[in-house]
């Protein structure tokens, strides 16, 4: 049996059949064949549906565990470059202070989780999942390299947006449930920024699509190969977006909701240990979806120079945007929860139309219409 | 204050004696100092001349003394434009009932200095704003920097 | 007002600023920074491992030379916190003896008992690591106390009398100099002779001596205390311990 | 929206050291203030009067820790005017030169709060990587790192160490370099903190000098008075130097008036070095002071402190009263906060410098 490395999922789909149809054989060998009680459970197991539910939950496994360690990546990649902006030296555990994540993971892990009094304790829980369900839902969208994906779906940019901009809801369930002052306003703050900045973001979007044509990754990338990579020509437009990226992910320049000067934490403050610990690589995660949004829509995804493999060209790009934000996190001053809308609607907005404006008039002229 | 009404310590040590006959118990110069000594029935009048006339601006301190046998209440107010400090010390305020007129209407400085030496004498300013404590929690009972609270020193 | 408000302030608000990348500025100046700490190291350093160099006048913990210490209480008298005891202790080469012992858990590390210690037996130590498990631990007794001394740990503070000054002299005089030691006056009328000054005075500076006058009733010679100003450390001890308090200090003006 | 009390405070990112800021809310605006003090008395005027003259030293290093000279030159000066004492020549430059040494360690501890404050680290860490320079100088010269015991009654405790002047120098030109460069990039072309800190906490002139708002925080209201110029104590009179007056008084000009009060305090060290000459450097003082009453107030970084000492004859001071510039600008902190967002807070807060060591003794 040969496992075919096209995709992924064909990938998990071979292996789940092959462990399956092992389980069959040694339950054939150990003597439940035809006539046994049994012997239904055994076709069941080997039933091709059964093996497409395996699989499935195989690619949410492996892609769960991707997205927990890019996340820790990120995390690492931040400490490590903010402290030499700094002049200090960032994180110092294991080799280059990579390890010193895996330590804080754990010992977040040992913290008692403590839940405050009078919360809506469900609710509480859930808005957990909420933000973490968002989070990782747009990796298994976003390919890694020509066939390296979870799933590939016509509209998979369309899904991905919608499903991203699910977050508010999160944020103000947050906030409400802690039953703290200083989290309500948080919450609602940060609901309002993520909500005002998924316009410009839309819209460069739009921008993209309009000269692409198309909603999926691998054709859209196709496209970048074969024309050019959109960064040169939408300049404007991967501006917006990085700015709108940076609000979405709550990161300096835009991080009122968890402004440490006035609201300790925001709407994080009262999540304990585990909670706290999803929730903070959550955010890194959301970082990284925009960098990897980023990196396919502008910088042409995982096309590069064949020395190296597609995706670690991807990663290399993702890495390379997540660099400029943290260094703008270096250089920037936190600026208020209205001048930050103020900005949104007055300086992002016509930029992101006027993008739009340009990439019709490419598309009319250069690309020759659709 | 306009420019030309610049005056020295002198002149305005002259003025002073002269608005106040009866007031003043004591008064001395040095170079940009006034020390006065003054009881506490003409403090309010001084300093609203103090303040009109003179140009004080600013109050620096307002700090009580515990003469054992009676308070008293000691004011620096500095003239940012003479470039003058005056030191009034208004002396013998009864112990049983010490109670000053509250220069924190004229010059908002004073507003928490006083707060504190009622806080740490019990000197009461007559028509402050907002006569409590500042330091000290609000049912602390008794006046800690008079000389009879003793503290039980441990001598080495 | 002095001058009356004449256009001062000397930037131009953020309106009038012409627009421009000012975000590069930040990010050059972030940068550079990236660049020189990751050529170089940056500036922090890793503390357990790396200690930073501290001068020799560095004021940590006090410390003391047990073999110079005269338990003159000086450092007793002075210490603003009055962490310092004199304490009985037992050992082979000084026998009985009260030395100090410092409670370094009240100590503020003012460094005054080293700069009061006539013989330079207080010292100040560089070392400020005093964690303890429990506060007892902090209360260093003459033995813990103990540093090897090195030059920059003697504190001395010099003075000039300002009768010098005014007479025009510049150069100043060390700790234990004649020059500005106070000496002890002893005020003879209420003297009893009882000669505790001269049992309690830690250097024995202090001698009965005779005055010549026979006490009428038991016809011995009175003696009174006279002190010798070369061996005083001016601790004050006596003045204390005199029943009469007869004795004073005079200063050195 | 009802209104609603929310306290910023006692134990709050924003503020350096145990206050609580009261603020009533209308939405985000503010409506009423009330700033709460005394969490951290020490009943120091109380503990004064126990001890004598030379024991208070170290203890008036303690009053506001990050600027100990200062303090300690207040309360000596005082001490020094009621015993009579002359302090020589080279005592008093020796002082000036380390109180502008302090005035630019506190400063930049005060810029690293700003830092902070508005939520760039960056500015925290270099501010405070450029104040260890100028510990490192009083570390040499005096022994401690923040809590110096370097002043006495009638001079200095001891005289520079070999090349302290040279270290000094050479640490000055690196902070003026990177003033006029890396900060003035960093901070002041930075759009960013002037949107948090332009136009917004005035306080108008009036209000300045009436509410006793003193020092860098008045000089920002475009009140032009410096103690250093216009009641000159110690060698204050032999050095020329201009006072730094910013007319708009928001948050960003007492920004600015600090930032170039650093430069200044650059150019009185430079001039101080020239005008040392050789000499004594501590007088001998008597240990008990006469019955009477003296005071003295110095430009201390935060504002005017002034300490008034009465002597009994004995060599126990009979009351010392502390005047703490920080304790009076906290009053007129609802002045400067009312109308503006409960964001600006900690941007209006953090340009005014607070130290709370010295507010509540």
């Amino acid at each position: 049996m040969m496992f075919d490395y096209s995709g992924l999922y064909q990938f998990l789909y071979s292996v789940s059949s092959w462990l399956l149809w092992e389980v069959g054989r040694i339950l054939g060998f150990i003597g439940i064949d035809s006539g046994n009680i049994l012997y239904p459970i055994r076709q069941f197991l080997v039933d091709p549906q059964f093996v497409y539910f395996v699989a499935l939950l195989l690619t949410a496994l492996i892609y769960l565990v991707a997205a927990l360690l890019f996340g820790i990546q990120f995390i690492w990649m931040e400490r490590k470059f903010l402290g030499r902006f700094m002049d200090r030296r960032g994180t110092s555990v294991g080799f280059l202070g990579f390890f010193q994540n895996f330590a804080d993971a754990f010992k977040v892990l040992l913290k008692a989780v403590i839940t405050p009094k009078d919360a809506d304790k469900r609710v509480y829980q859930f808005a957990i999942f909420a933000i973490l369900a968002v989070s990782f839902m747009l990796l298994g969208l976003v390919p890694w390299d020509i066939n390296w994906y979870a799933v590939n779906v016509p509209l998979a940019l369309l899904l991905g947006l919608a499903v991203f901009s699910l977050a508010p809801f999160a944020l103000i369930l947050a906030g409400w449930s802690s039953n703290n002052k200083y989290t309500l306003i948080g919450g609602i703050r940060g609901a309002a920024q993520l909500i005002a900045y998924e316009v410009p973001l839309l819209l460069v979007v739009v921008s993209v699509i309009v000269m692409t044509g198309t909603l999926n990754f691998n054709e859209m990338v196709a496209w970048q190969q074969g024309n050019i990579i959109l960064f040169i020509p939408l300049f404007i437009g991967a501006l917006t977006f990085f700015i709108a990226g940076v609000a979405e992910s709550e990161r300096v320049p835009f991080d009122l909701p968890e402004a440490e000067a006035e609201l300790v934490e925001g709407w994080q403050t009262e999540y304990g240990s585990l909670g706290w610990g999803l929730v903070m690589c959550a955010d890194y995660l959301r970082a990284f979806i925009i960098c990897a949004l980023f990196s396919i829509l502008f910088l042409g995804g995982w096309t590069g120079p064949t020395f190296l493999p597609g995706s670690v060209w991807m990663l290399a790009k993702a890495a390379l945007v997540f660099f400029f934000m943290i260094w703008v996190r270096a250089a920037m001053v936190r600026i208020r929860t209205d001048q930050l809308l103020k900005f949104c609607w007055n300086r992002l907005l016509p930029l992101a139309v006027i993008n739009l404006a340009v990439a019709v008039l490419i598309k009319i002229y250069a690309v020759g219409g659709w | 204050m306009t420019e030309n009404t610049r005056m020295n310590e002198e002149q305005m040590a002259e003025k002073i004696n002269a608005a106040f006959p009866e007031g003043i118990t004591s008064i001395a110069i040095s170079p940009r100092r006034i020390f006065m000594t003054i009881n506490k029935d003409i403090l309010l009048k001084l300093c609203n001349a103090l303040k009109d006339e003179f140009g004080f601006e600013h109050v620096s301190c307002v700090c009580g003394v515990d003469m054992k046998t009676h308070f008293q209440t000691v004011y620096h107010i500095s003239s940012y434009s003479n470039k003058v400090v005056a030191e009034i010390v208004v002396d013998n305020i009864p112990r049983d009932k010490p109670e000053v007129d509250s220069i924190a209407p004229l010059w908002g400085g004073a507003n928490w200095h006083e707060r504190e030496t009622y806080d740490m004498y019990g000197i009461i300013f007559k028509g402050h704003p907002k006569m409590e404590r500042i330091l000290l929690q609000d049912d602390f009972g008794f006046f800690p920097l008079r000389k009879d609270y003793d503290v039980g020193r441990r001598v080495a | 007002m002095a001058e009356d408000a004449k256009n001062k302030s000397t930037y131009q608000s953020r309106s009038e600023l012409k627009p421009r990348a000012w975000i590069a500025d930040g990010l050059r100046v972030t940068f550079k920074t990236l660049v020189r700490t990751t050529v170089h190291r940056p500036n922090t350093i890793q503390y357990p491992f790396e200690k930073l160099v501290k001068p020799d006048c560095y004021r940590g913990r006090p410390g003391i030379v047990l073999e110079k210490c005269i338990a003159c209480s000086k450092c007793v008298r002075i210490c603003p916190n009055r962490c310092i005891e004199m304490v009985p202790i037992e050992s082979a080469t000084l026998g009985k003896v009260k030395r100090p012992q410092v409670n370094v858990a009240r100590c503020m590390m003012c460094g005054y008992c080293a700069e009061v210690c006539p013989t330079n037996a207080m010292i100040v130590t560089p070392e400020f690591e005093l964690a303890a498990y429990s506060r007892s631990e902090l209360m260093f007794d003459p033995f813990k106390l103990q540093f090897e001394s090195k030059p920059g740990y003697e504190v001395c503070s010099p003075m000039i009398l300002p009768s010098e000054i005014k007479a025009g002299k510049t150069e100043m005089h060390n700790k234990g100099d004649m020059a500005i030691k106070d000496t002890v006056a002893l005020d003879a009328k209420k003297c009893i002779s009882c000669s505790r000054c001269e049992k309690t005075c830690p250097v024995g500076a202090v001698k009965m001596t005779e005055t010549g006058e026979i006490n009428p009733k038991t016809n011995k010679p009175i003696k009174k205390p006279a002190f010798d100003n070369e061996k005083c450390v001016s601790c004050e001890q006596c003045v204390d311990v005199c029943p009469k308090s007869c004795l004073s200090m005079k200063e050195a003006m | 929206m009802t209104e609603m009390w929310v306290n910023m405070g006692p134990q709050h990112p924003f503020n350096h050291g145990l206050w609580n800021l009261r603020v009533k809310l209308d939405g985000e605006k503010v409506i009423d203030a009330e700033p709460v003090v005394g969490y951290l008395h020490r009943g120091w005027e109380k503990m004064v009067e126990s001890r004598d003259y030379q024991q208070i030293i170290p203890m008036s290093d303690r009053l506001c820790y990050c600027s100990a000279l200062t303090w300690s030159h207040v309360y000596v000066g005082a001490v020094e005017k009621l015993m009579e004492v002359e302090v020589p020549e080279r005592a008093q430059w020796i002082r000036v030169i380390t109180i502008e040494i302090q005035r630019l360690a506190s400063h930049l501890m005060w810029l690293a709060a700003v830092g902070t404050d508005l939520g760039s680290y960056t500015i925290f860490l270099y501010a405070m990587r450029e104040r260890e320079l100028f510990l490192d100088l009083l570390t040499n010269l005096t022994g401690a790192r923040m809590t110096y015991n370097y002043m006495r009654i009638g001079g200095v405790r001891n005289d520079f160490p070999e090349n302290f002047e040279r270290d000094t120098l050479r640490a000055c030109d690196l902070l003026e370099k990177r003033i006029k460069g890396e900060y003035y990039q960093l901070m002041d072309m930075n759009s960013a903190f002037r949107l948090r800190t332009e136009n917004n906490g005035y306080l108008s002139k009036e209000d300045a000098m009436n509410l006793g708002v003193t020092g860098p925080n008045m000089r920002g209201s475009n009140v032009d008075f410096d103690l250093r110029r216009d009641d000159p104590y110690e060698k204050y009179d032999e050095v020329d130097f201009e006072v730094c007056v910013e007319e708009a008084g928001d948050s960003f000009a007492r920004y600015r008036v600090r930032m170039r009060e650093m430069l200044v305090s650059i150019d009185i060290i430079r001039q101080g070095f020239q005008k040392i000459r050789a000499g004594p450097v501590r007088v001998k003082a008597p240990r008990t002071a006469p019955v009477g009453t003296a005071f003295y107030h110095v430009e201390d970084p935060r504002g005017e402190s002034l300490m008034y000492v009465i002597g009994d004859g004995t060599n126990q001071p009979y009351r010392l009263k502390v005047r703490s510039p920080i304790f009076v600008t906290v009053s007129a902190a609802p002045k400067m906060c009312i109308g503006y967002k409960m964001a600006d807070i900690p941007a209006i807060m953090g340009t005014v410098d607070m130290c709370v060591g010295e507010t509540d003794r």
